[in-house]
């Protein structure tokens, strides 16, 4: 009903070649779409670092060492880069120092364009449990067309069996969102929360409960899952991992008012007469004028808020840093303490895990909380609160009850 | 100033030049809003306008120029070579914003239009410093909220 | 060219009546200005309640008896009720059981139009310290006209000798501040937090180093002061009242955006063909339409937002007072044991103090977060820490150190 007749949005040009489906390839597709592939063929070289974000791969441990102690005992205390663009997905991967002799094909499902095609040939189980090194022979390129788009219609898809059982399993049938869900849909495909099912390392998403962090702890809890056991309290521990889709959907003043990722991050981008969506995925404060502009007529305002609401953000995750390693060395003195009550170091341990992971959360979310602030700041109250609780029934553990006051 | 008179004149030429290239002239002279959408690049402003509430009771001109008779054609002169060169050249931004200037003009006629009803709060003291659109952020041309261009077409 | 100076004429009603300077009696203003006064008039029976506001004067003690605890030792813990109207005011104040034959005449302070009259008459200092009894015979008329515009002009302006002072100390000149920040300062007026300076119960705002609830702690610190000792923990504490202005221009999305209180509060309504202040001040949520509809297209969505924002506020408001009544027993616990180190105690009580009083900030504060739900979830998620810090002092009091992992 709204804006009907003006012209559909043009595509650079009529196509020239008939692109195969799940065709890997990006550069095939960029034959009929130049200024999309162009513009995807930016995210390589991009480079800039922003306050909390950007393209710049800088090393997050080195930025803040509590991180190291947070993940003892498991591979993000070896190596933590900040991300960059789609193009260096496979280079990235491949260079962490997360990846060993161990590591599954399943890390390969969100690094490459080649997956959809290689899930459809030897099949989603396969394709996981195939090692890491052994898959990579069959990979070539790096998060492409062929991650988000039909090769026949260029429609908006899921390509992510995770992503289709899951919304299955929630009874929701994404052939029948709209354009704008999909739009946000798409980033779904990899911008969430996973876990790996199993022996067969299954890529699985948590969202059986619901997608707020309450949802996913319930998940994780009655499946008596733990990604590994913290190094120093002993404590089993959950690993959360970019749950931009997660967040945003909770409520979040954009989500709510119909915007969709693509809106901030694929902003509509001019070559002559045609429009096109800006391919080059990246931090919105980089281009905020096409970004923000278009819905608010002072983007100086809003950029502004954004600074405001991540230092806000910042500062209350680093409170929350600083209690959950408070809590870890009084757990290490209790449990280090022959007549400790092993009962109370248990719900100690288990109060750091629920802690943790709410913290993770909002830290592994990428936006420094600006995607739904409220919900972030809430999470890290929280987070702090049961911090705080798991020192002290560590030291209860030691002294007995009644004094702490719980 | 020699210069400064010289550059008028071709400026002027040009404005006449480039105008009657890019579309018939002589329609920017009257008030039809279908003119001002000859542009693609005001569809969006023309939309919103065709589906705010003052489509039956304003046309572009009504709020974009000023209505006494000679200011109304110099404004419309100075826009319509702006708008003319930026369009051909392609040098607009990404999203287009009215200069502050139009935005004055457009104070002046919404109270123009609206004396009556805000003859009590137009009655202030003190300057407020704000227009009457920082409320009514969406009479004129809708809302500016969602990006328009995924709802242009559900065929897919 | 803005909404400014027309001549006086074009005014909707002509002045029938001169009213004189400070005249205390709105009926006399409302000659002038029937529709202001007759809107105005409404605060007097409105009793709506919303989800955390409404006009119904319920018992909030009765509805969170955490806060009798929280308040032990001072007169909050006697009678909290839900605020109503302007026109209320007068009654409200005689009627609290927070009075006792100590109150002084400040009390009176922002609950009169007659204060202004006063104020000019006798000398704020006299108004203050005159007991709240004896200058309540010269008091008759409720939160009125004289309080917010001068009678000559009509202009908005400061009324009250704190906020006067307040600004001077801080070098800014009311007088040249634009009629939009005057829609909201004129509210500051008394929508502030304040105390009673020295013997001479001076009021007085503690805005010297800023508005922030950092800089407010600082200033009392700074001036060692304390509002009461608290009954059960003994810590010398602050009870911070209705900090709306503070709250809502520390970077809030609305005021950075140049949006003012009377926008909201006081939004314009029509009569016939001239469009009018509307002076029944109540929740916006009970008009909406108006109060939202203007600037937001869609009133069913910012209405929604509201109360997403409201119970995210709510819950973690709600932990953190938890925490601080675990704070209390534990200290109380520590204090009771004969062998407790008494440095550490006092570092406790400290702790007590600071927690509580940015808790206050939030809890007293009567949008339940709304004004600016960043900044308070920000302040919630640092008070509940520094309530468990209290907390694993007191304990440490008694155990020692080292434990405890601080
Ligand atoms: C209203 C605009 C908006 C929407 C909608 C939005 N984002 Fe963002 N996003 C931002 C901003 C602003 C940042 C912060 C960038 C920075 O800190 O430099 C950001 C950061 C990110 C980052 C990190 C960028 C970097 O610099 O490393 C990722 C990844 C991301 N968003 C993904 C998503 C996904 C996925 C969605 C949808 C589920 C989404 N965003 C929705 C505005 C938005
Ligand atoms: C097939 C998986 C996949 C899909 C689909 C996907 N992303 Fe990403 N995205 C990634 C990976 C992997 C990275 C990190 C690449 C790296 O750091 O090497 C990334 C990085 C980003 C970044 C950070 C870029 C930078 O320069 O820091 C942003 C922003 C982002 N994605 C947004 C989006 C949005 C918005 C969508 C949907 C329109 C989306 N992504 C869809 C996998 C995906
Ligand atoms: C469900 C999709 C998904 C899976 C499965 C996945 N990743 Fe990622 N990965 C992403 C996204 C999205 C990003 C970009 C956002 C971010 O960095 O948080 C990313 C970023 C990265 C980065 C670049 C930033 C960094 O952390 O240094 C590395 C390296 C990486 N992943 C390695 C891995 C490894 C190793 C595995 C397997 C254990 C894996 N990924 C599994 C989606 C996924
Ligand atoms: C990170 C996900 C993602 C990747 C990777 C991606 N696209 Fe897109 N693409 C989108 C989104 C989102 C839209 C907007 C679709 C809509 O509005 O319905 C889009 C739109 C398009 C359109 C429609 C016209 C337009 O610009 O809106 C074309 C054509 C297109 N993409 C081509 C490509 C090509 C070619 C590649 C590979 C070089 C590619 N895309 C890679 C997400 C992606
Ligand atoms: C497609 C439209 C759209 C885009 C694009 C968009 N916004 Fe918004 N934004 C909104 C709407 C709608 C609201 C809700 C308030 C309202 O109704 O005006 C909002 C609210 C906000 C707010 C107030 C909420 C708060 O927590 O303070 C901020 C700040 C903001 N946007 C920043 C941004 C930034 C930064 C970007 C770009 C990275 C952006 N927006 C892109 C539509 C958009
Ligand atoms: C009722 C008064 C009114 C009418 C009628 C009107 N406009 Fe506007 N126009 C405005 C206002 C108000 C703004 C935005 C000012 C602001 O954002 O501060 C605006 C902005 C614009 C802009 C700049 C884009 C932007 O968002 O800032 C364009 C282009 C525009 N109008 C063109 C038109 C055209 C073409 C027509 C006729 C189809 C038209 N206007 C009719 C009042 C009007
Ligand atoms: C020749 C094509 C064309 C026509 C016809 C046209 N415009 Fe524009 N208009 C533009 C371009 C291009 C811009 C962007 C200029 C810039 O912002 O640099 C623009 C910008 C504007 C702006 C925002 C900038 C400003 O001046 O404040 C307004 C308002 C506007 N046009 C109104 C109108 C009205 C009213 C009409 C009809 C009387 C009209 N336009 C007809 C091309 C056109
Ligand atoms: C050419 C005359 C004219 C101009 C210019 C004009 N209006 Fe109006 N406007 C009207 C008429 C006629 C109505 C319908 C009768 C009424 O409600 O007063 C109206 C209705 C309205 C309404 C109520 C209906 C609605 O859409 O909410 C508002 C608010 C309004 N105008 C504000 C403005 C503002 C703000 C401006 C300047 C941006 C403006 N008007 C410019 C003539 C005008
Ligand atoms: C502080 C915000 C604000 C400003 C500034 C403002 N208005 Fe309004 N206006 C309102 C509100 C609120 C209403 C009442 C809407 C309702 O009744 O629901 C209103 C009502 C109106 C109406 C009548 C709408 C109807 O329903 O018939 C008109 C016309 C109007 N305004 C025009 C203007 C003009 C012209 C200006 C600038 C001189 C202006 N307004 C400035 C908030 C504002
Ligand atoms: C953007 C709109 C907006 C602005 C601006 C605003 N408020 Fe509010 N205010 C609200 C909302 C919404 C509530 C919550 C009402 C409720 O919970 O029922 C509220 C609640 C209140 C309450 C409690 C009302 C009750 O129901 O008891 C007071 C007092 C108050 N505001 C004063 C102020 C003051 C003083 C300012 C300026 C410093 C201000 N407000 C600015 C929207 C606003
Ligand atoms: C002279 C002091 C004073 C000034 C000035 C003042 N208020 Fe109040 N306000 C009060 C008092 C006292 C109450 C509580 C009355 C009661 O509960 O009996 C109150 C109550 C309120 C309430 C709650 C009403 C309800 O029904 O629950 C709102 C909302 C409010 N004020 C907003 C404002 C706004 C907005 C301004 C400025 C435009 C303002 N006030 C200016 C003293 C003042
Ligand atoms: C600086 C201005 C100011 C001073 C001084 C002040 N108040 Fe208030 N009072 C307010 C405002 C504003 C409200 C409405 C907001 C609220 O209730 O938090 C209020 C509300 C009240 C209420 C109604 C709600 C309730 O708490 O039951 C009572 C009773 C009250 N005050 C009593 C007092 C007493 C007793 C004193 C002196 C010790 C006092 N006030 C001093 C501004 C003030
Ligand atoms: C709580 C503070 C407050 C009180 C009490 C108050 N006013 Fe106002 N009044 C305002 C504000 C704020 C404005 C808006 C002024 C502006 O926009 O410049 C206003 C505006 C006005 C206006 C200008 C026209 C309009 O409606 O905007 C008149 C006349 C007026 N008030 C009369 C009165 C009368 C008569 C009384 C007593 C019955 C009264 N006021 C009590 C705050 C108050
Ligand atoms: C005078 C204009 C104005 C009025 C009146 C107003 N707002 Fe807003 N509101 C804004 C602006 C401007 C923003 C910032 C985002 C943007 O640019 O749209 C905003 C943002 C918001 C947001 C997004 C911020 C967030 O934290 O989610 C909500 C929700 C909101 N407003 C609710 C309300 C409610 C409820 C009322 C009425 C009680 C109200 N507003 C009254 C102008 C206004
Ligand atoms: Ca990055
Ligand atoms: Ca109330």
């Amino acid at each position: 009903l709204f804006i009907r007749n003006t012209a559909t949005p043009t595509r650079g040009i009529p196509e020239l070649l008939a692109v195969a489906a799940n065709e890997p390839d990006s550069s095939k597709w960029g034959v009929n779409f130049p200024n999309q592939y162009s513009s995807w063929k930016l995210t390589e070289t991009n480079n800039t670092r922003t306050n909390f974000g950007g393209s710049e791969n800088f090393d997050k441990l080195a930025a803040d060492p509590r991180l190291v102690r947070l993940f003892a005992g498991m591979p993000f205390s070896k190596s933590y880069l900040e991300d960059r663009g789609h193009a260096m997905s496979l280079v990235d991967v491949r260079e962490t120092g997360r990846i060993n002799e161990k590591s599954p094909g399943a890390c390969y499902s969100c690094k490459a364009s080649d997956s959809p095609a290689l899930w459809a040939s030897m099949g989603p189980a396969d394709f996981y449990k195939t090692p890491f090194a052994e898959l990579g022979k069959q990979v070539n390129n790096p998060v492409g067309c062929a991650n988000c788009h039909e090769a026949t219609t260029m429609k908006l898809v899921v390509t992510n069996p995770a992503l289709d059982e899951a919304l299955k399993a929630q009874g929701r049938d994404w052939t029948t969102f709209t354009r704008q869900e999909m739009r946000s849909v798409v980033c779904a495909n990899c911008h969430v929360e996973y876990y790996f099912k199993g022996e067969g390392r299954y890529l699985t998403f948590p969202w059986a409960n619901g997608l707020t962090v309450e949802a996913i702890e319930k998940y994780y809890n009655d499946l008596g899952f733990k990604d590994w056991e913290h190094a120093e309290s002993k404590a089993p521990m959950i690993k959360m991992q970019h749950p931009e889709y997660e967040l945003f959907v909770a409520g979040s003043t954009h989500y709510n008012a119909g915007v969709a990722c693509a809106d901030c991050h694929m902003p509509y981008k001019r070559d002559g007469a045609a429009k096109f969506s800006d391919h080059n995925v990246r931090s919105p404060l980089l281009n905020a004028e096409a970004a923000c502009g278009t819905c608010h007529t002072s983007v100086g305002y809003v950029v502004d808020r954004v600074n405001i609401i991540q230092k806000q953000v910042y500062d209350t995750m680093i409170a929350t840093e600083d209690a959950l390693v408070a809590a870890i060395d009084a757990i290490k003195a209790a449990a280090a303490n022959p007549k400790v009550d092993a009962a109370r170091l248990a719900e100690a341990q288990q109060l750091h895990r629920a802690a943790q992971l709410r913290w993770d959360f909002i830290a592994a979310e990428n936006s420094m909380g600006f995607h739904n602030p409220e919900e972030a700041l809430r999470i890290l109250a929280a987070a702090t609160d049961l911090a705080r609780q798991a020192q002290l029934k560590a030291l209860e553990a030691v002294t007995g009850a009644g004094l702490s006051g719980n | 100033m020699r210069l400064a008179v010289l550059v008028g004149l071709v400026s002027l030429a040009v404005v006449a030049a480039v105008g009657l290239y890019v579309s018939d002239f002589t329609v920017y002279l009257g008030n039809d809003p279908t003119a001002c959408n000859n542009c693609h690049v005001m569809d969006a402003a023309y939309e919103g306008w065709f589906h705010s509430g003052h489509k039956q009771w304003a046309d572009c001109n009504d709020c974009h120029t000023p209505h006494d008779l000679i200011p109304k054609y110099l404004v419309k002169a100075e826009a319509g070579y702006h708008h003319v060169s930026a369009f051909t050249l392609g040098n607009y931004p990404v999203n287009i914003r009215v200069k502050e200037s139009s935005r004055e003009i457009i104070q002046e006629n919404c109270i123009r239009c609206h004396t009556e009803t805000v003859a009590t709060v137009a009655d202030g003291q003190m300057d407020a410093g704000r227009y009457c659109v920082d409320c009514h952020r969406s009479v004129a041309h809708g809302e500016r909220g969602i990006s328009i261009l995924p709802y242009q077409d559900t065929s897919r």
